[in-house]
């Protein structure tokens, strides 16, 4: 069989071979509705509350804060609308930043057609969130501040707690996407200050169509789906009871050797940037050099199009993704590189490599030695690449 | 997006990848859309066009469809050769995916340019 | 081990095993994410699509018209909400039913909040909607009818086509909650004439956590979810390929032998409700005796409250549900009763069962043996019940 | 919702159903909130409740309460009788669910209400 190397570990990740055992017995057996009375049901209600229990100890909260949704994207919009819609009468000023997912964007232009108001902060060019911007931005009828923790295409970390502090003193709400960060280091609704939290469980070896919102006490929130009294009332539906399940243990299964794997993935990332930069000239790394979770590189291969180097990597049965527009479906590059002020061939020009627990050693020299090789190709057939 | 067998062969195998000494007429043309860039020259006697080269910074259907025009060019007239359009590259490539349609604008563009180019230079030349 | 029988099939329903099968190879194989231009995407985008083909053709619809969603109560809320949010320019007024699923009644309350208009259609006391008073209730302003094909209390049978005709005769679209019927009756969109139909893949044998919504090509409407471009940029989120493969299994394998499987339920649900009745006095069948899914009985034991014959039977293995106010969370006895004028001692005194693949013949005599000592017990503790 | 082991037990197994003939006070209550329906007999001698017995159209919460509270309150004195409150069912059954903490308030007011009744018809026959 050909050799198949997965480096997109940020786009998804395989389901772990424990999740997916723990996930089993609630397809057949333990199928019931968690809603209703008889035995069926209060199997699935005792698997379900675990489960929450269980993310909760994992993010420092009460169970009573954790509300599972489909996902990351239902998280952030949940987060985002919610808090507009409910605290209308306070204001309808919403600050976000210019980095963010799709998902918390989209949901702010989407507000800003209702008539919100979105300051959307810039970032400097290693992708960071200034915190003077941030402090000018809030203004009383500021209700929610949306800010990611880590960044999907660079893997910036943005100095949450700081940024969070601000909208606190303000007693502005403050949301974080944490769907690339939580599996990857330790996430801790306290030290990070906020008052939400959304995480997606396919990003850490959990099953796609599941997600969390953490929403801290006492914050007021309008529901995105409405419907019967599940999850408090703040997100209706039959839950997800596998996938819930499923959830909770990839959580505890990336908590039992999280110092050791980031570890290991910082020294994969190292030796693979240093590597890569030693054959290929034209090399650049994106994004912040030190703050960022340790299994993502974004990088520019100068006079290279994305797109072109991963078909080519792809025909070797390597994965990877890029922000280059012909891959964003958009038809623009990414708007991340772009605020970050990258020029847009550079931009055009982006792969990101991210790592994960199938990975190893042998996968980085595999991949080093083959991308000297793709890379000259493809330059030589650039009309603005000049050695 | 699945590109087709053949765009993938042209993607992998690109005929005429290069520049030619002293052309005869040289297209250049950015992707406004997307931010491809392809460079297309060619050579022309007797008014037909005996060779053509190219040089592309873009994505696989970009790639494909400049390595396909040089090939669909070739030994073509110069009135054959503008009758080429961005639809016939993407047929002559089996098709492209719905959101690469913009890229097969670039080949034939760039060509029609290269073909103005040629002209130009000639008017100038008389 | 002790005897289950589980009578909740409108709760939810086992996965079938076939369909769990067919889920399995995207868990840890075919894990891509189906946006992603590798081979490990384009393997769950193959599979994305081909489901999505399955279900357009069970349904009789364009794959381009089916957007896969995270349940039932999703779909109705985007239905719903959906269109009264992109059709403001024509209209603010929404009718529905009184007996809708709270996915929609709830969605209805929440537009009523923001100002939309909506009329709440009675029902007679079999349940059904009438003709009439939908002809006079759409109005100028009217941009949607939502009407539900199954209710999953009684099991009673709107005639969709002739309601829908209605609205489509005023150009008003028509959204059918079909979340019940979906797996338990045929579902053809053009008979049915709607524009927007749900389903849930939990409710046949499918699994917890995914459902679709056909939209009719040309249906305007907004996204619930906002965020990256999947599904056409309708329902944006990481697609939960396991989950959509199963769903379309599942609608394979109950079209695979639906008519046989219609009538067996029928035969079973009648043998019930004739031994039922022969051996317990003054028990009442709630809703249209005739226009009903095959699976569905709803009885009403007098004097008996319904949460105390769930739990007896329950302490038995048999899992049955109630609309009794002490079960349903929200301290009234079901709307759909109370709607139909079933009074509120009667309502509260209300079963259902419903019927599925797992159950056979030996399961009715069962619970038939059993019931009659249940009812006479609580009968005899009963302040309100005279022999 | 779970219940108790207790409330449970008490569900399956009431005590004291029934009505009492010619008993010395009848309480009746309706709950309001969701419909159960509760009725409480007792008998009296010297101030103190020797007997008493119920009937109930409830959930599970409401038959066990109803059930644990003619348990509490035989051989109480009246003045004892009076101080059993809602509070004191639930803990005697350790506990009921948040969502059915509604349904204790059923027995306990039925249980007053009888003492009244008691009390009423005792002031009629002076
Ligand atoms: C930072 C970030 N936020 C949100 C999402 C959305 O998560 P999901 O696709 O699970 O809805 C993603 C991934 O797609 C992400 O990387
Ligand atoms: C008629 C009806 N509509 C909608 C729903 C909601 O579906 P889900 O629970 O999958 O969100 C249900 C079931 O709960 C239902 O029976």
């Amino acid at each position: 069989m050909e050799r198949k190397i997965y480096l997109d570990h940020n786009a998804t990740t395989p389901v772990h071979p424990e999740v997916l055992e723990a996930m089993l017995p609630f397809y057949q057996e333990g199928f019931g509705n968690a809603s209703s009375i008889h035995s069926f049901g209060r199997e699935a209600k005792v698997a379900l509350e675990e489960s929450r229990e269980k993310v909760a100890r994992f993010l420092n909260a009460d169970p009573l804060e954790i509300y599972f949704t489909s996902g990351g994207t239902e998280s952030d919009n949940l987060a985002v609308k919610g808090v507009a819609w409910a605290n209308k009468k306070k204001g309808n000023h919403i600050i976000t930043s210019q980095i963010e997912h799709h998902a918390v964007l989209e949901s702010c232009k989407f507000l800003e057609k209702e008539g919100y108001e979105i300051t959307y902060l810039p970032v400097d060019r290693y992708g960071l969130v200034d915190h003077d911007e941030l402090k000018k931005s809030i203004k009383k009828e500021t209700v929610l501040v949306s800010i990611m923790h880590a960044n999907n295409e660079m893997g910036i970390i943005q100095p949450i707690a700081e940024l969070a502090g601000l909208a606190k003193e303000k007693g502005v709400y403050f949301h974080t996407d944490a769907v690339q960060s939580t599996g990857k280091m330790k996430i801790d609704v306290n030290e990070l200050n906020v008052d939400m939290l959304s995480l997606s469980a396919h990003k850490f070896y959990g099953p796609k169509g599941v997600g969390a919102l953490y929403i801290r006490r006492g914050v007021r929130l309008t529901p995105l789906a409405h419907g019967g009294h599940h999850e408090k009332s703040r997100r209706a539906g039959t839950e997800n009871v596998p996938g819930i399940v499923g959830l909770a243990k990839a959580l505890e299964i990336v908590h039992s050797d999280m110092q050791k794997e980031e570890r290991r993935l910082k020294s994969l990332t190292e030796t693979f940037f240093k590597k890569v930069t030693e054959r290929i000239p034209d090399v650049f790394l994106n994004g912040h050099p030190v703050l960022r979770i340790p299994n993502t590189l974004n990088l520019s291969f100068k006079g290279v199009e994305g797109e072109s180097i991963i078909l080519n990597l792809d025909l070797k049965g390597i994965g990877v993704a890029s922000g280059s527009a012909c891959t964003s479906g958009t038809l623009e590059p990414s708007h991340v590189l772009s605020a970050m002020g990258v020029p847009g061939d550079l931009a055009q020009s982006s792969l990101r490599f991210s790592f994960g627990r199938s990975n190893s050693i042998d996968d980085v020299d595999y991949v080093v030695q083959l991308l000297p090789e793709i890379i000259s190709k493809l330059r030589a057939m650039s009309p603005i690449y000049q050695k | 997006m699945a590109y087709s067998a053949k765009v993938m062969e042209h993607f992998q195998n690109p005929r005429n990848v290069g520049e030619i000494e002293n052309p005869d007429g040289v297209g250049e043309i950015g992707n406004p859309v997307c931010g491809d860039i392809m460079k297309l020259y060619i050579r022309v006697k007797d008014d037909r066009v005996v060779d053509a080269k190219f040089k592309t910074f873009g994505c696989g259907a970009a790639i494909a469809t400049s390595s396909m025009i040089t090939e669909l060019v070739k030994n073509k007239t110069l009135e054959e050769a503008e009758k080429i359009s961005r639809q016939s590259v993407a047929e002559a490539l089996d098709g492209l995916p719905a959101n690469k349609m913009h890229c097969s604008n670039l080949a034939a563009d760039a060509l029609h340019k290269a073909i103005e180019d040629y002209k130009n230079r000639k008017k100038k030349n008389e």
